[in-house]
């Protein structure tokens, strides 16, 4: 009901930048939105701030600014690195099972009966 | 077949006429607050009629839009209006069992809310200016902490009356009669700021001014003008009418009606405009009372807020 | 002598036979300890065949002392000549411990057959436990010795295990089944032993242990 | 004569022309009309079982239930494919002259032999014919391992038939002790040992020596699926044998021997109740599980890492029917048809692509063969998929049943070890797959040139699976599927 009364008399005005021209720099950019998250989780973004300023005459007359930031890939690191590690080490350990020996396979169906036949007897 | 669709037909009745009931007692709420906090500050207050007045009025202007605006920026505000009033159907208001409750309980109604609060952020940085950047930005950092306080708040509530959905919730409070264990002062003190951070009130957010700095909600929908403003503001004042709703039901659902009865639907009506305006007091007192917290220190308030929901779900089930 | 005691007599004898061959170290010799035991099978399925009204035991009797007494030992002595081959090397236990190990699989074997109700001659007892007991003991044999021939000789040894219990306390298993079974070992050795002569060819020795490329 | 007699007599006769050496396309099309013919034999035994009539034949020793069918179908099934691919796969290799005329004459002899056994097992009623054609399968076997007689290939038969015998063994003590639990019972004569005699006799079967024979006969046809602890052999001889005989020993022999297990799994729940096997079922399956994830994560080899695969998925059968009941047992078959129908395309592509690089480790085939062999790669990719249980594929949905069996019966927490065991299996998996298919092409200076991938018969049989399987996953036949239920009917309702 709003939209149909509304529609036909819209004005387009360009957005209010408090007067002064709007321009990309003006802009919120991705890092802007997300700082003041990546400050309140700081212990577990960890980020880092990096500012380098070329001066060739001197360090007053400075030609370049560079800044450069990172946050840390926390789970990556602490989460699944070490899991898959883990998983790993184990699938590695479990891998002498199979280490082509017939005696050691025969091995595992003597225990596997010997172990049935014990369980067996006592469920008279 | 026939008796289900009278049944979904019915339920969607009684929505739609709730959902227009909140609409229309939502602008008075938002004016009373402003009104008890002028009194406080022994000024006259603006008109009770003073919320009506400016929705008329924004309904009648012109919409000015930016001009690199895209259709995000339309449909920002009808989206957060769409989502507060679809909400206000999963609450129970003057019955003890809300219009849609068997649509969803307390996860649907979080997640209406939450989707309301996504698109109208969304829209505002589609205007590419600096306010709607940044008041975009705190929203959501906001958000992302008092969420999990709220629905955690809610589901101590929850799990005391063993389901999540409202309409049995209230029914099993009821039945229990008014008790008053210690845990729900802890729950409702903590759902208190909650409620306060969601609704924008002072401690977190300043609704009253335009002030780059300490804006949060107000930067969102600076660009907005005319009928987009209009959808805003009323979905913003419904939003809050139904959070105190939902803190009265939660907590203090006496009075509501059980049955049909014109009386006692009558008496459910008072009680519960008694109590929303107990409620919406507290809310002035608190606004009056504190200065806006910087945005690095909402996470302590969130925190405490957090620490009580806690410590409610652990002295209830200890 | 009653019927149940040779039974008994022939069914200790044949697990003494595993006992020796798991002391064994001369190839020879324990196929000949082999032999030996699949005559005594024969004597338990004749004497059974006699004492019960179960005739064609005989058929089963013949066969096993045919096959299993002459034929397979003969087989596998010539494989050992052709070979040349003769002794064992030091397998993975040495004996004493082993023998030590097949107590205490005998131990296992006969404490199950407890458990068995009394077969009609009172013997199905000691059959069953001496049966189980020859089968871990075969299995034994073939998990600590390194030798094909021994392995082979150790999966004879479970295969007399089996038909032991198949003669001693059954009504009779199906003749064309008995037949089949022994038609079906008969077959499993003879390519056993074809491989044992493309391995020995491959790796110029029966030393199933080296046999251990495919990892992982 | 009868119609299951035709169906075992026609694969037996391709089996002896195979044998005997003859012009090449002759014989190529001798196997494939054979295995086509046996096909539908095949189909035509299912169509009669769900007509309504029981075949049987030589008085009930062979006898075809809703199982049997189920399983002859599969078993032909895979016959033909395997039969179709191996013309292609000898052609191949005998252009590089690494298949003598001697070699094919074994392959053309044994595949339909191979067929013929597993057609018996799944037909016979008799518990000791069925022994004897498990002992033929694993006869035939040994030299299909042996056909590329290199050392590992003897290395992998000699295991092959130690282990196997030596399961056979215990299954042959399970039976007799099976029949010993029956004693006067069962009766005289050769259907004394049926398997709907014992079904019959059941309640008064002697408890102790049954649930002897069970244990034994359960360890004995395990080995010859697979299970864990007795699936030691199954990596080496699925390497080491040529890829359509891995595909019959993949997919013939492990419906055969799991049809073994369901027999007796059968009769002890009909004597003791599903709990005993069931129990000895499912921790076996788990273990087959469990034992099967670490080594596809760090597998070295593409045939091997198969051969886990299917000992991943014999492990998961195995406790479908170890839950037990009627969505268990459900899960378990339709599991098995699904993977009837999956793993040859599995193996199919993976053979070509080791035929292609001349070796199926994965450092010599080296990663990223999709621009090398485009379409073995894309065909072992949606193999994966369906092999790891993806949603749209048909082992998703079997997976789901038996967990939903898992999770409704009291082992909670063993279904969840499942769960995260299956995850686990799938990660891998697609891990390894994806190196292989999608890694970094090889460096170019790496002198062994793979031969260009031609599009012949067997490319066109994989095709043609891999078609067919994905077909599966929307739309069963209803025979197919009146076929599966008749099957769950035996293995759990009213047999």
């Amino acid at each position: 009901m709003i939209e149909r009364w509304a529609w036909w008399s819209v004005r387009r005005v360009a957005t209010w930048g408090c007067g002064g021209e709007l321009s990309s720099r003006t802009e919120y950019t991705a890092t802007a939105f997300s700082k003041p998250l990546t400050m309140i989780f700081r212990a577990i973004y960890r980020p880092t701030r990096q500012v380098e300023t070329l001066a060739q005459v001197s360090s007053y007359f400075t030609q370049e600014v560079r800044y450069r930031s990172e946050i840390e890939p926390t789970f990556e690191r602490y989460v699944y690195g070490p899991l898959l590690r883990g998983v790993l080490r184990v699938a590695n350990g479990m891998k002498v099972l199979q280490a082509g020996s017939l005696h050691a396979y025969l091995a595992y169906v003597l225990v596997l009966g010997v172990l049935l036949l014990v369980w067996l007897g006592g469920t008279k | 077949m026939t008796p289900i669709i009278s049944e979904i037909g019915r339920a969607f009745g009684f929505a739609l006429l709730q959902a227009a009931g909140l609409l229309a007692v939502a602008p008075l709420l938002k004016t009373t607050i402003k009104k008890m906090k002028a009194r406080l500050q022994n000024r006259q207050g603006p008109p009770l009629m003073q919320g009506y007045y400016d929705l008329a009025k924004l309904l009648r202007k012109e919409p000015v839009r930016s001009d690199v605006a895209s259709w995000v920026f339309v449909a920002g505000p009808r989206v957060y209006f769409a989502a507060a009033v679809s909400a206000t159907t999963l609450v129970p208001v003057l019955i003890d069992a809300a219009p849609l409750e068997m649509a969803g309980g307390i996860l649907l109604l979080v997640g209406t809310l939450a989707l309301g609060r996504f698109m109208l952020a969304t829209a505002a940085l589609d205007t590419g200016s600096a306010f709607g950047g940044m008041g975009a930005s705190r929203d959501m950092t906001i958000a992302a902490l008092a969420e999990p306080a709220l629905m955690l708040g809610l589901f101590t509530s929850a799990l005391a009356a063993g389901s999540l959905n409202l309409g049995s919730l209230v029914r099993t409070t009821l039945q229990g009669g008014v008790t008053f264990h210690p845990s729900d002062f802890l729950a409702f003190a903590g759902l208190f700021i909650i409620v306060i951070a969601e609704t924008g009130r002072i401690p977190v957010d300043n609704p009253a001014t335009h002030l780059e700095l300490t804006m949060i909600h107000e930067a969102m929908i600076l660009e907005y003008a005319g009928p987009d403003l209009a959808l805003v503001e009323w979905a913003s004042a419904v939003k809050e009418l139904l959070y105190l709703t939902l803190l009265v039901d939660l907590f203090v659902p006496a009075g509501i009606a059980t049955s049909l009865a014109p009386l006692a639907i009558v008496v459910a009506l008072l009680a519960w405009a008694g109590k929303v305006l107990v409620l919406a007091m507290a809310v002035t007192v608190t606004e009056s009372t504190n200065a806006k917290l910087r945005l690095f220190r909402v996470p302590e308030l969130v925190s405490i807020s957090l620490g009580l929901a806690f410590l409610a779900l652990a002295i209830r089930f200890l | 002598m009653a019927i149940s005691d040779l039974l008994i007599l022939c069914a200790a004898g044949m697990l003494v036979t595993a006992y020796l061959m798991v002391g064994q170290k001369a190839l020879v010799t324990a196929v000949r300890l082999y032999g030996f035991q699949s005559l005594l099978l024969g004597i338990v399925a004749a004497t059974i065949a006699i004492s019960q009204p179960r005739r064609e035991l005989f058929v089963t009797a013949a066969i096993t002392v045919a096959l299993k007494a002459v034929l397979i030992p003969w087989f596998l002595t010539r494989l050992i000549d052709r070979i040349g081959i003769r002794r064992e090397i030091e397998p993975f236990l040495n004996v004493p411990t082993s023998l030590l190990v097949c107590l205490g699989l005998t131990v296992v074997g006969y404490r199950v057959s407890t458990g068995f109700q009394e077969g009609a001659l009172g013997v199905a007892h000691h059959l069953i436990g001496v049966a189980l007991s020859m089968l871990l003991i075969g299995l034994f044999l073939m998990v600590t010795r390194k030798k094909a021939i021994t392995q082979i000789l150790a999966l004879l040894t479970v295969e007399n295990a089996v038909f032991l219990v198949a003669v001693g306390i059954t009504p009779g298993m199906p003749l064309v089944v008995e037949l089949g079974i022994a038609f079906d070992v008969i077959l499993a050795v003879l390519v056993l032993g074809i491989l044992v002569h493309r391995i020995v060819d491959r790796f110029e020795s029966m030393d199933v242990s080296r046999l251990s490329k495919l990892k992982g | 004569m009868n119609l299951l007699v035709w169906t075992l007599a026609v694969p037996l006769a391709t089996a002896a022309i195979g044998a005997l050496n003859g012009p090449r396309k002759f014989k190529e099309a001798v196997m494939i009309g054979g295995l086509a013919i046996t096909f539908v034999l095949c189909i035509a035994t299912t169509r009669q079982f769900l007509g309504g009539a029981i075949p049987a034949a030589f008085g009930e020793a062979l006898r075809v239930d809703g199982l049997s069918a189920l399983v002859v179908v599969l078993s032909g099934f895979v016959g033909l494919l395997s039969g179709t691919y191996a013309v292609g796969y000898l052609r191949r290799n005998e252009a590089r002259n690494l298949v003598t005329p001697r070699m094919r004459r074994e392959i053309h002899g044994l595949l339909p032999a191979y067929v013929f056994a597993t057609l018996l097992v799944s037909m016979t009623n008799n518990l000791g014919i069925m022994w004897i054609a498990v002992e033929l399968t694993t006869l035939a076997s040994v030299f299909l391992i042996t056909f590329h007689d290199r050392d590992t290939s003897l290395e992998a038969a000699w295991k092959f038939l130690v282990l196997g015998s030596l399961g056979l063994g215990f299954a042959l003590l399970g039976i007799v002790l099976l029949f010993a639990a029956g004693e006067e019972h069962l009766g005289e004569g050769l259907s004394a040992l049926n398997w709907t005699r014992f079904m019959q006799v059941a309640p008064s079967l002697h408890p102790f020596t049954l649930r002897l024979g069970v244990v034994f006969a359960l360890i004995g046809y395990g080995t010859k699926a697979g299970l864990a602890p007795m699936h030691t052999w199954k990596p080496d001889a699925y390497r080491e044998a040529p890829s359509p005989a891995g595909v019959l020993m993949a997919v013939g022999m492990l419906n055969g021997a799991l049809y073994c297990v369901l027999r007796i799994h059968l009769i002890s729940n009909a004597a003791l109740g599903p709990a005993f096997s069931g129990d000895l079922l499912l921790t076996l399956g788990l273990l087959s599980v469990f034992i099967a994830t670490p080594f596809i994560l760090v597998q070295w080899n593409l045939k091997r890492l198969l051969a886990y695969s299917s000992i991943e998925h014999v492990g998961i059968m195995a406790v479908g029917i170890g839950l037990g009941g009627e969505a268990g047992a459900f899960g378990a078959l339709l599991h098995m048809t699904y993977h009837s129908l999956a793993k040859p395309v599995a193996f199919f592509s993976a053979g070509t692509l080791a035929q292609l690089h001349s070796s199926s480790n994965f450092d010599r085939i080296g990663t990223g063969t999709v621009s090398r062999a485009p379409i073995a790669s894309g065909l072992l990719v949606l193999a994966t998929l369906m092999i790891t249980g993806s949603p749209p594929f048909g082992l998703f949905f079997s997976e789901m049943v038996i967990l939903k069996a898992g999770f409704g019966s009291q082992h909670v927490t063993a279904t969840t070890l499942f769960l995260a065991a299956l995850i686990v299996l799938f990660c891998g998996f697609v891990f390894q797959i994806g190196r292989l298919v999608l890694g970094p092409p090889r460096d170019p200076k790496d002198r062994r040139v793979p031969k260009a991938e031609q599009f012949d018969l067997s490319m066109a049989t994989v095709i043609v699976a891999a078609i067919l399987a994905s077909i599966s996953a929307f739309y069963l036949p209803a025979s197919l599927l009146a076929l599966i239920h008749a099957a769950t009917q035996v293995v759990w309702g009213t047999a």
